[in-house]
């Protein structure tokens, strides 16, 4: 009887809820507590992720602008910076909530805009996964950033990129992920693998870049008659390759951090998205290695990233040594794209389209393949639809977004703007203004081995090309 | 013999280089400059103070040559370099007492 | 007999479980277990923090020498490599003390010097929350270094920086902060709100570094007549951003870390930290591009950090929306006053006054303002007052002190030196030998698009300088 | 009447809360969610650190360019992604099994290659381990690249890198680490202090690099007759102190993460990594000004880093007091240390051998002398132990395994490759091609204020040099 | 037509720009040279090692001009150039046969 | 007085410095160039393109010395610049009509 009414008291106390210092604890007060600890893990390990995953902003810009131009350097820092400013607001006011929202139909969000479903004193979790979101909405959209470095208007670039992280980002990020918050889309009803985003961030900015590539057309003087190709110099190699250590580095949010739970399951990520990398960047120099006869190193960068790009997908649900194979994997195909999209004459100043594009389709598809709980015809299905729905919804609204900035405040700059540089033109500066700057056979701004023609078609230059095999 | 000094605009290079290849001028040595002239620089701006730059970047060709090849050079330079446009350079003709090619000694015209 | 079967049945279980440790678990064992978890997590949380923020110093690093001449870069590097390693001794000896130590009167604390709180054995959350605020005081020392860039004299230069850490830091901070250990402020008893320290490290930072402008005077050939400014060119863009992005992670510890705990609340601050940052980047491009005709690459960057500043005071107490508006204003009150202290002829070749003083204050301001628990003249005077105590006390302090380095064993490096540059002035080295340096209508050392004269005031030069509106 | 009570219990429970799940908590499903929740934090800052530690090798590449001639940047890019990946690979297949395997006799263990004990489904922790331990493994490999930089085949170095990962470090890690997991090693069973590795990781490196420069030799024009030592200058101060701020933020992953789990433990040891590295940075500055007359930068940061690996062993065993003291020390010994080697003609271009062999040495005796918890001759015998045999197995299977190289595919680059720079001899490419590299006095690739001469012993220089005291 | 070569201290460019612009010269090529001479460089320290840096920067300054002007312009650099410290620099005056402007085809003193 | 231009191979500057002060020539001014002729430059690879770069780094040697001194000069470069291989560079002698020294305004001879 005693027994019977102290163990109500108990049960009482601990009902009524979050349990303080001064009450006796209880089992169940206990319990809660853990649950507490738990909880407060998660969001440590959450945001400390998406710190690492937003210090790949820093990353994207020194890779972007170690592989152009010094003339265009200022440019691309104020690119990368926008993208994540403009980035943040518009995913604030309007991406969260079509890509998070509650969405009856699985097509798009309809609530939680402008952070809406936060109230002072309401449950916190809401902001802390529009935190870890919003460093990948800014990571698709500075993808593209890359693929159009050197020609295109700034103006133009900003309309772009609020429209990426607005609309063309989060509607397919709600088919493929909506559920992780209020929302539920088509393709991940449908049981689509794509746990840290190789198609959802990674193909989304790799199709927006091809977009974005052919609709401005390449440099002035990057192609010569009969396909041949001259290679415009990157200025700065170890900035390149810091930026490649600083990605790296943030990947380690970025895919472990989509548990945005602090578990074991990390660990796994952890090594499967090493090993990929290690990979990726192995496989790339010994392929640059075979085929121009040197250790490439722009080739070995993109390696990288490759492998990166391509665990990202199945990082989670592989052994690691499914890793290896599909970052090797993604280091041999990068070079191959990278050449392929040379001869078809896109020209993607860093090699977002080959690294985020191709091989972010490579790694959805070998989520399926390699899947550790075995794999099937209607899995791989499945993988392959939604890398075909990727690129069916991205690449023609982006055209489309891109062809209407063209026609009406313009898309690319004057071929003297482009000459003089975009630093000087775009933003009255230049970057570099101690240093003395090379025109070896260039134009009259900084160029490297320079090109460049007046007539851009002419086959007359310093550089002769060399036909690629 | 005689030596012409061409300061042309930066992009010009490759045509004037291809231009005196054409009249089997083959060897030249080029010189990053920077000229102040008719031609003006331009405006600048910097954490919010605007300035001029006054001078312009420029490419300087020194090529030595038989006295009989001078008009020849001179031709092609100027007509490779013209854009009609304020700042397309100048060309000096200097005389050169002598010339050595270090690597065989010998001296005179077949030395360049 | 009850309790013997129970405590029976407790036995033969503990005895089952190889989890078991010889202790058989309680409810009370429970809660302490749980208790100490969390604290093993706010430990992690407040230390990772504190390497994040320890990072920011990278970033105040790169900024600085982006923002200035390649001739003096060697000298940034070790001013910024002595503000943290002298700092971080003089506040081990004696700032920590000073801030947090027992405080009877309210004005400074008296113990705790030499870390002497810490006894091996004993609870070591002391150290956590040195360590925490140790790279707190290296970021309002190392803030100054920028405002004094390019002409201070480096023994000099040493001197400072060790009061600052010792003494005016820790003085002040013991007013606003000192409740947070053992100390206790006459401002923090008033309800000062200064959650992460736009006054208590960045406006303090800002008015030494006006002050150390002040008492050092302009650049040589900085000014012209009737008040003409004449821009020195920072001598690398891409450097400067990539300690922007640097800054902007190093915030992610700095403003949530200042929970020192492992819990909810730094989800929204992180949300705030983001977004505050984002606005005041925008805005600032926006301005610049209204008032320059073109959006300038220095102003962006430096509205990026006046957001950053301007909401580490308020971030925990605010909205995500007011975030946005403190950002946003920050951004343009930033370019103004970047503009204003160049009118007035305090030269400050980073905007560290404007960045750090201005917009520390701003924020400081609208935490009162925008409070989300409400606001009322009473919180808003109380703010006043303590952005009004900070000048009072960290101005006169400094300038004093600068004066006396002055008389006793000089501020300022020669005019020769200057023209020299510091590097080899001050360090006998070279930054850059591999590069040819351009003199362009400049002195004889690495000079951008220079300036400079025998005679500063002289108004020949071959940039003209054009009157500002 | 018990029926009724459990039944009423069950119903009351249930109906306190949304946080019960369907089982019933007891004291014991407590403790073990407790320690789940424990385990969780210990995962999340095992990993974070080893984010931060892989990060390390950003910095190592960064400190090693700036150190180096602009003309073989891309070759250090290059050795430093490799390191990483090679590394990554062989310690995955053969290095870890070797260094943590189960171990009869102590020597090395010979289980758990290919990461084999990790089964899909079974606990995660060992792939936990195994990321926080390659990154160890990857920054040993990477210490002696820079040893060996502007003069290495790169062909020669990839096998050499992978030999250190897969073989040299492993064993020897055997030996003091190798119970941190299965194995168990004869230094670690006497008693060998050693947390965070100043000779398992830093000696093993440097000690590599003292056999790999002496069989390479110096850099051509290094070394004048009558030992006059040459200098050949790093080709960019900021992109090397960069490095060191990276390096010194990795180390709060390498130290306090050697816990590998989340405790009180930390505090301590982040703080001593801190004053460890402030007192080398600000003593060597001191030193160096003592000795030169200016304080040098290259010195000065090479003051840091000697601060911090002679932390890296006692980090978790003295007081902070200790730590400024084993730290200042190591600031003075690195300055007399990189003066010696020159002396003796052995070229390192960035003091890898004096900051990681030496300062090891240093720090791993430190932490007998200054152990917390009192020392004796027995522990200083054993420290002295530990460390001669680190010398006694790496030193000579290093040089062995360099000779191999060296006589099979050979080691070094011809001198016409070395005058040209590897990066267009190794890798066909241009780290700078947009800015004007200075020849003056040097030779026909960048060359700083070049020393060399086409006889590397003549006395021909431009820059003469002055004899060193 | 005689070209003027003058090789000057680099702090002094403004000043002599300024000088010849006075007398009317406004064209001018400039370039950054490295000096040897009577004025030695300096030490410097690099990791401990100490060492001499034996050149100076300088910065020349190619004018070309009708030959009556040339001692006009001669004076004018003198004068403007000179800190009487060593090192202040050279002023070399060569001949030159003939000046064309690209942009018109100009030639002799109206091309210059 | 003459001015003697010698474009060398930039490894060679210093010997070439050092011959010219065993004869007694102190001054000089030197600047970085690019040169063409039949010392092509090398291939490069970039990012699996593959690309010829023609010119190949130079320094180019100034000095104006008294005419007597002219073939001693010209003789010292050679010899301090010789490899015997292609590229070794060209020297070339162009007359001088007058030097100044700015710091005391002497001319002639004594200037140099
Ligand atoms: N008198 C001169 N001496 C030497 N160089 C000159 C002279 N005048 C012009 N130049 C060079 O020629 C370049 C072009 O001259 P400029 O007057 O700008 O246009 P244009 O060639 O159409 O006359 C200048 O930038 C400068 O480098
Ligand atoms: N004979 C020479 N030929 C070419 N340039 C010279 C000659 N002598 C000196 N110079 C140049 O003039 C500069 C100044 O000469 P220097 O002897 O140092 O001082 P000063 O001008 O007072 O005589 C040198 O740095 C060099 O660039
Ligand atoms: N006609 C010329 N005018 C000016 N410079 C020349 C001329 N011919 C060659 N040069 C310079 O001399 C350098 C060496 O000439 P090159 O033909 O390559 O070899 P070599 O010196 O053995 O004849 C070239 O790189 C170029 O800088």
């Amino acid at each position: 009887m005693k027994t019977f009414i102290i163990s109500g008291l108990l049960i009482l106390i601990s009902a009524v809820g979050a349990w303080a210092d001064d009450k006796i604890p209880t089992v169940l007060s206990n319990k809660e507590a853990i649950a507490l600890v738990q909880t407060h893990a998660d969001y440590v390990w959450t945001l400390v992720a998406a710190a690492l995953v937003f210090f790949m902003q820093a990353g994207f810009a020194m890779v972007e602008a170690g592989f152009t131009r010094a003339k265009n350097a200022i440019n691309i820092m104020m690119k990368n910076l926008m993208d994540f400013s403009m980035g943040s607001i518009a995913f604030w006011a309007v991406g969260f909530g079509l890509m998070f929202g509650v969405s009856k139909a699985g097509w798009f969000g309809t609530s939680g805009f402008f952070l809406s479903d936060f109230t002072p004193g309401g449950d916190p979790w809401v902001l802390a996964f529009w935190m870890f979101q919003v460093v990948f909405a800014a990571t698709a959209a500075t993808i593209v950033s890359g693929a159009m470095a050197e020609r295109t208007k700034f103006s133009g670039y900003l309309i772009y990129s609020f429209f990426i992280s607005a609309l063309i980002y989060p509607v397919f990020g709600s088919w493929a992920w909506g559920g992780l918050y209020k929302g539920g889309g088509w393709l991940e009803h449908l049981g689509f693998i794509d746990f840290a985003g190789s198609t959802v961030v990674h193909s989304v900015g790799g199709w927006a870049a091809l977009a974005g590539a052919i609709v401005l057309g390449p440099r002035l003087g990057k192609y010569g008659k009969d396909g041949k190709v001259r290679p415009i110099l990157g200025h700065n190699m170890p900035l390149a390759a810091l930026g490649v250590f600083i990605l790296w580095l943030g990947w380690f949010g970025f895919n472990p951090g989509s548990t945005t739970a602090a578990n074991k399951d990390i660990a796994m990520i952890f090594v499967n998205t090493n090993l990929a990398a290690a990979a990726g960047c192995v496989l790339a120099m010994f392929t640059s290695w075979m085929k121009f006869g040197k250790p490439e190193v722009g080739m070995s960068l993109n390696g990288a990233l490759a492998g990166l790009v391509a665990i990202t997908s199945p990082c989670a649900t592989v052994t690691p040594m499914s890793a290896i194979i599909i970052g090797a994997a993604a280091g041999v195909i990068v070079v191959l794209a990278v050449l392929f999209f040379d001869r078809i004459r896109i020209d993607d100043p860093v090699g977002a389209i080959s690294v985020h594009g191709v091989c972010g389709a490579w790694g959805t598809l070998a989520a399926g393949i390699f899947n550790i709980g075995g794999t099937s015809l209607k899995i791989i299905g499945v993988q392959l639809l939604g890398i075909g729905a990727c690129f069916l919804w991205v690449f023609p609204s982006a055209f489309l977004l891109f062809k209407l900035i063209d026609v009406t405040i313009g898309l690319r700059v004057s071929p003297e703007e482009e000459l003089e540089g975009l630093d000087f033109a775009e933003h009255g500066g230049n970057a570099y203004p101690d240093f003395e700057i090379s025109h070896a056979g260039g134009v009259g701004t900084p160029e490297g081995h320079g090109f460049l023609k007046t007539k851009p078609a002419s086959e007359k230059m310093l550089g002769k090309p060399v036909e690629q095999t | 013999m005689n030596k012409i000094e061409a300061i042309i605009k930066p992009f010009k290079l490759d045509e004037v280089k291809d231009a005196l290849n054409k009249i089997g001028v083959n060897g030249m040595t080029i010189n990053e400059v920077k000229g102040f002239g008719r031609q003006r620089g331009h405006k600048e701006i910097y954490r919010g103070a605007e300035y001029q730059v006054d001078f312009v970047p420029k490419v300087k060709i020194d090529v030595v040559v038989d006295s009989a090849l001078v008009n020849e050079v001179v031709e092609a330079i100027s007509k490779s370099a013209n854009t009609g446009k304020i700042g397309d350079g100048k060309i000096f003709v200097l005389p050169v007492a002598e010339a050595v090619r270090i690597r065989t000694g010998e001296t005179g015209k077949s030395a360049i």
